[in-house]
């Protein structure tokens, strides 16, 4: 098993796509050309999307967003992975892996527009809302993977967070709550180095963070975060032994984030250009790129043709978004509860008739 | 019917929830082998089996956590808390995501859960475990916290707290839990959520109470042998509150005097006081007076007396607030 | 003297104490190198070096217990949570060990600490990044509640409550960080604790607010353009209130509206509304009116304005309890 | 270095004084005889003094209370080990570790006993009070290190918890914050198998405690925590390190409660009495008589006399606690901040005029 061969402790990190596009044969997994193309697509989609919100931010026309550039193999590679009942539980800067698995982008987009119904996901989508407290959805992940295994469905649950984020008490409660109940979770830390202007050697003292699993008793792994084809394999063999009733791993998908922590902030006050660009050689889409080339599935005309279809996609998905109405003053009250309390009633029934014109 | 005690009450509603319904599950600390700290749970392992009834690491965010996701994805979890003081814990679950997720995500995911936890004093415990810091919870949007009094209600409120499609907090008072027995229907029996409760009809003044109040309130009306005619409610639901039963009394009685365990200041009382002075200001016939502990943490054992209310600080209450 | 802002006057207050105290550190996520999300402890890496300024894992209990830690040791450490709606995390340390320690051991060790935190909505933000439940620490006995609303005010405060011998929780209005610019002297400047501020004075009417509601008061005064001649208090410590000022307030014009941003239930105006009505309750000739937010989660921007109170919504207040 | 020749995750547990009494020479640490009779009167003294809290709560004379009985090694090794301005931070089971650091097992008792007044320890004791929320002092042991070393002060702080206590938030954030910032901090879990019903195995799936400190990036060992010489060594190689700045360890000791988890629990409902008597077997106080014995130190005589000795001084102890003034009213009221404000100084003179008569 991958998680034998690659022990965090003995320094060692899966690797199958090198930064060149060549390939690790040993390791290479067998992948259908169509699935390796929609992944492919979809990295490309997560990136212009991505770009295309950090612009609507600074027109005004979307809120704080944080940027995901540099993560996409990180989100996408397990989204390959997972089954159709699978669940994707999240942080907030898991663009990607949300597309990958159904989430229509202009949902996503009103959510960072400021409308909760970019939090209601279709039918069938098996994914939670964007969790802004640090840390605080690996404990659901934990039931939500528990209540799957109490009903005996063959479903798995892959949660991710931040580097930052296992410092916070709900990652340890969550994972070694995971580890005693054996639930079928994969716990995917996309540590982009950094959180906000914290290095991820000040946030804790622990060589790797696969190695942070040795606490609560089952396997982890590191991972190279810009490499797909690395995060696809470690995820697909999690999610076989979570299947499989052999309980939880962590995966440390070690990537990089290339934009601000959001577009509130300004990373040039912390760290270095010179970080930047090693890591902009290290591009995850550019690698894969040259892997479907040298495997004949892609090419320059190819890649225009994509280019022009995504950036027409997004233009699309943002026209949706900004058009979808307004909540009303009535939908900010009534999913408080499912029934609306008497009181409550009545103190909306008061604000509407004070609310200034123009307001409602 | 059967004679029973609330922790009894509490067992049964409990244990014919999870026979009606497969989706109900327990967990927290010690509920299993041990049947609880208070053998609330107790005889539930054997009877369903570690899959649903399931003793947790030691760990109350993790416990509240969990069982927000299990909610998430069709359980129906009571999760225990094994004394209130430990509930601050799960504060940061509870408020930030068990209260909003339904908003957040316009009714997609939910969080049926209830969150059970002894609460209150009065028994001398151990530092942390005489805790009544309700107003936490109630201040909250999204969460609905319940407090029952008596065996019969507890089984009635926590059978509706279990099935109300929203997050409860279900506080039990560890004084009651075993100071009363009364007769306990077995099957079906609900107590709706958001209405109070009268105790006693009466016409000159309103007793307010809840939980493990209610009792110091008949033994201090007890002692006034029939002095006034009070009217006597208890709360059950705190949030959302019941202003209706509150004000329909008030401007009945034109006299009220609230009874809270917690420390006064910016407790449920002072909601209380505030809804009555603004839809029933000109019935009041005298301030809305206020029988709460004083704004300190609450004394070990050895002061425990100094800071309990009991039925002779009612007394005084309602004797000051008649003759304003 | 300098015009600032609030971050600056703040700012300020941080860097004069560590002067002047050897004894006060920073810690937080994001204070050292990047010098605070909002700038607030810019500059004070610089200054005083990695030993005082301490960027934190990201941890908020941590962040919390570990002050507490190095507060019954000798040091006072100022601490900060990055948002208010993180702060849930930090209520059990607060709670059970800062606000308790000096009781527990009978003095003996004492928490003299202060916990910053931005908060309040109204600036469009963030789901979490717009909280007001400051009614969850006043509730706690021990624990100090001090929120500024303007620089100068901002820089008295923090200095005080710095210098205090027990936990201040020192919330900062979002919305007031770079709104107004006003003089603030550098050196020494205190505004003492529990002692609310007479903004104006007035017969008529006394509206009381803090922080960021103070200028949206003092807008809707404007729009009556003097046809009541209203007393605004600004409270400044929520906890221990300034009863008297109040008292003494409503006592002289018989009339209050309150105005809080937070949800209306069980918030910081309700215990207002409970003092007048228990203490100048024969004063009033109107119901105290509470001006607040409904009891709901605050709305994601688009639905902001909604919920965020305006000065339309005070003045109305105004109107009605003067017409009452 | 022990924790080098101890990895918790070769299965490697320190052990040198066997439950037999014979002890590994090449472990044997050079302790004087005063030291090791010190101890082992402690050790006594806390054994009478359990058993007598015990039996005074069954008279009503004494709140609820945890007993320490067979984990008296597991706090008296440490104390013996440390520096006399260290400080220890206790959770709410660590009896012989106080008494043992100078706090008057009177004052003990009067907490127990429901007086605040208990906690209020003599000046020069650096030790922090019982504290009841489980795990929440782990994060104050960092920040009181913090301060000392702030101040170069050559003092390191033992914090104790128990295996239930590790998966608590406030472990794992005490635990990284240590790390990170690398405070003198000494870590022991008393590992005594049980948080009140629930076994250590479904505590944690970690296989040791000892090995949680992989996550934090600081060294873990698993000592025998009947084995008071054990405990001894592998605290003073650890307050070592920590005074040279090279921070923090964390110290599982492998140990066992004797006793109910407090006097209101009924440990027959949940564990074997096979196992208590294993346990029995490995009593830390008999094989500790057996080294002294050994050791020319000890004998029947001196056993009769220490006996006597301690018995009497644990009814004095009591006497003094019973004899301590209840609080009076306005005790409750004055610490509640340095100056009491005005409202509750009214609220105090209100409520003082309505008490009834006899509860003050
Ligand atoms: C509990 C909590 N504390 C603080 C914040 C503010 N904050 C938002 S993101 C962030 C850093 C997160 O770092 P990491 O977990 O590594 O995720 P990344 O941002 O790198 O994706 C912080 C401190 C928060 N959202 N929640
Ligand atoms: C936060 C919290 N939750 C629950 C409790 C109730 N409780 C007291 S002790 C205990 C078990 C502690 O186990 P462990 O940490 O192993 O210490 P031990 O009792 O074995 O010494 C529990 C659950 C508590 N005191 N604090
Ligand atoms: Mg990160
Ligand atoms: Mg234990």
């Amino acid at each position: 098993m991958l998680v034998d061969d690659f022990d965090p402790l003995k320094g060692k990190r899966l690797e199958i796509l090198r930064k060149d596009g060549s390939v690790n044969k040993k390791l290479e997994p067998k992948i259908d050309d169509d699935i390796l193309l929609k992944a492919y697509r979809t990295m490309v989609l997560t990136r212009v999307a991505d770009e295309k919100a950090v612009k609507l931010q600074r027109q005004g026309r979307l809120g704080a967003y944080p940027p995901t550039k540099g993560q996409e193999a990180s989100q996408i590679g397990p989204a390959l992975a997972m089954g159709p009942n699978d669940w994707l539980v999240w942080a907030f800067r898991e663009l990607g892996g949300l597309i990958y698995r159904g989430v229509p982008l202009w949902r996503l987009y009103l959510y960072w527009m400021g409308n909760e119904e970019g939090s209601s996901y279709p039918e069938g989508v098996h994914a939670t809302p964007s969790v802004v407290p640090v840390g605080s959805q690996v404990p659901h992940a934990v039931g939500i993977a528990y209540a799957a295994k109490q009903r005996k469905e063959d479903t798995a649950v892959v949660c991710f967070f931040g580097d930052g984020g296992t410092s916070e008490g709900d990652f340890h409660e969550g994972l070694n709550f995971a580890g005693v109940m054996r639930t079928p979770n994969v716990f995917i830390c996309q540590n982009n180095q950094w959180a906000i202007s914290v290095p991820r050697e000040r946030q804790t003292a622990s060589k790797t963070i696969a190695q942070k699993a040795v606490a609560y008793g089952f396997p982890g792994i590191q991972v190279d975060g810009n490499d797909v084809l690395a995060l696809y394999v470690a995820t697909k063999e999690a999610l076989e032994r979570a299947r499989k009733g052999e309980g939880p791993t962590l995966i440390e998908s070690y990537t990089y984030r290339m934009g601000d922590h959001t577009t509130s902030d300004d990373a040039t006050r912390y760290r270095l250009e010179k970080e930047l660009l090693e890591w902009a050689d290290r591009d995850p889409i550019a690698r894969f790129r040259v892997y479907l080339t040298n495997r004949g599935l892609w090419g320059e005309e190819k890649e225009k043709a994509l280019l022009e279809e995504v950036s027409a996609t997004v233009e699309e998905e943002v026209k949706k978004a900004e058009s979808f109405p307004r909540p009303t003053f009535e939908d900010c009250f009534r999913h408080t509860f499912a029934t609306m309390p008497e009181d409550l009633r009545e103190q909306m029934e008061a604000l509407r008739r004070e609310l200034p014109t123009g307001r409602e | 019917m059967v004679m029973m005690n609330m922790v009894q009450s509490i067992n049964l509603a409990l244990r014919e929830e999870m026979e009606r319904d497969t989706s109900v599950v327990l967990l927290g600390e010690d509920v299993g082998v041990d049947g609880g700290v208070f053998r609330v749970t107790e005889g539930l392992l054997d009877r369903f089996g570690t899959e649903r009834v399931i003793d947790t690491p030691l760990a109350e965010a993790g416990i509240a956590g969990v069982a927000i996701g299990m909610a998430m994805n069709g359980l129906r979890p009571v999760a225990e808390v094994q004394f209130m003081g430990f509930g601050y814990l799960t504060l940061n679950q509870m408020i930030c995501h068990a209260a909003r997720m339904r908003n957040r995500t316009r009714g997609r995911l939910t969080v049926p859960m209830v969150l059970r936890t002894p609460y209150g004093a009065g028994v001398k415990a151990l530092e942390h475990h005489s805790e009544s810091t309700e107003a936490l919870f109630t201040q909250i949007p999204g969460l609905k916290v319940v407090v029952p009094s008596t065996p019969l209600e507890a089984k009635g409120l926590l059978t509706s707290s279990i099935r109300d499609p929203d997050p409860v907090i279900f506080l039990e008072p560890t004084r009651s839990y075993r100071m009363l027995k009364e007769e306990v229907p077995s099957g079906e029996y609900t107590v709706p959520l958001s209405q109070a409760r009268v105790v006693q009809e009466g016409i000159d003044l309103t007793v307010i109470g809840w939980g493990a109040m209610i009792p110091q309130i008949q033994k201090a009306l007890d002692s006034l042998a029939g002095k006034f005619s009070c009217e006597v409610l208890d709360l059950r639901t705190l949030s959302p509150l019941d202003s209706n039963a509150i004000i329909r009394s008030v401007k009945k009685t034109g006299r009220c005097v609230v009874v809270q365990e917690a420390p006064k200041s910016f407790g449920v009382g002072a909601e209380i006081a505030a809804r009555i002075n603004e839809k029933a200001l000109l019935s009041l016939e005298a301030p809305v007076e206020r029988v709460a502990a004083p704004d300190i943490t609450i004394p070990l054992p050895k002061g425990e007396d100094y800071y309990y209310i009991g039925p002779e600080r009612i007394k005084s209450a309602i004797e000051r607030t008649m003759s304003f």
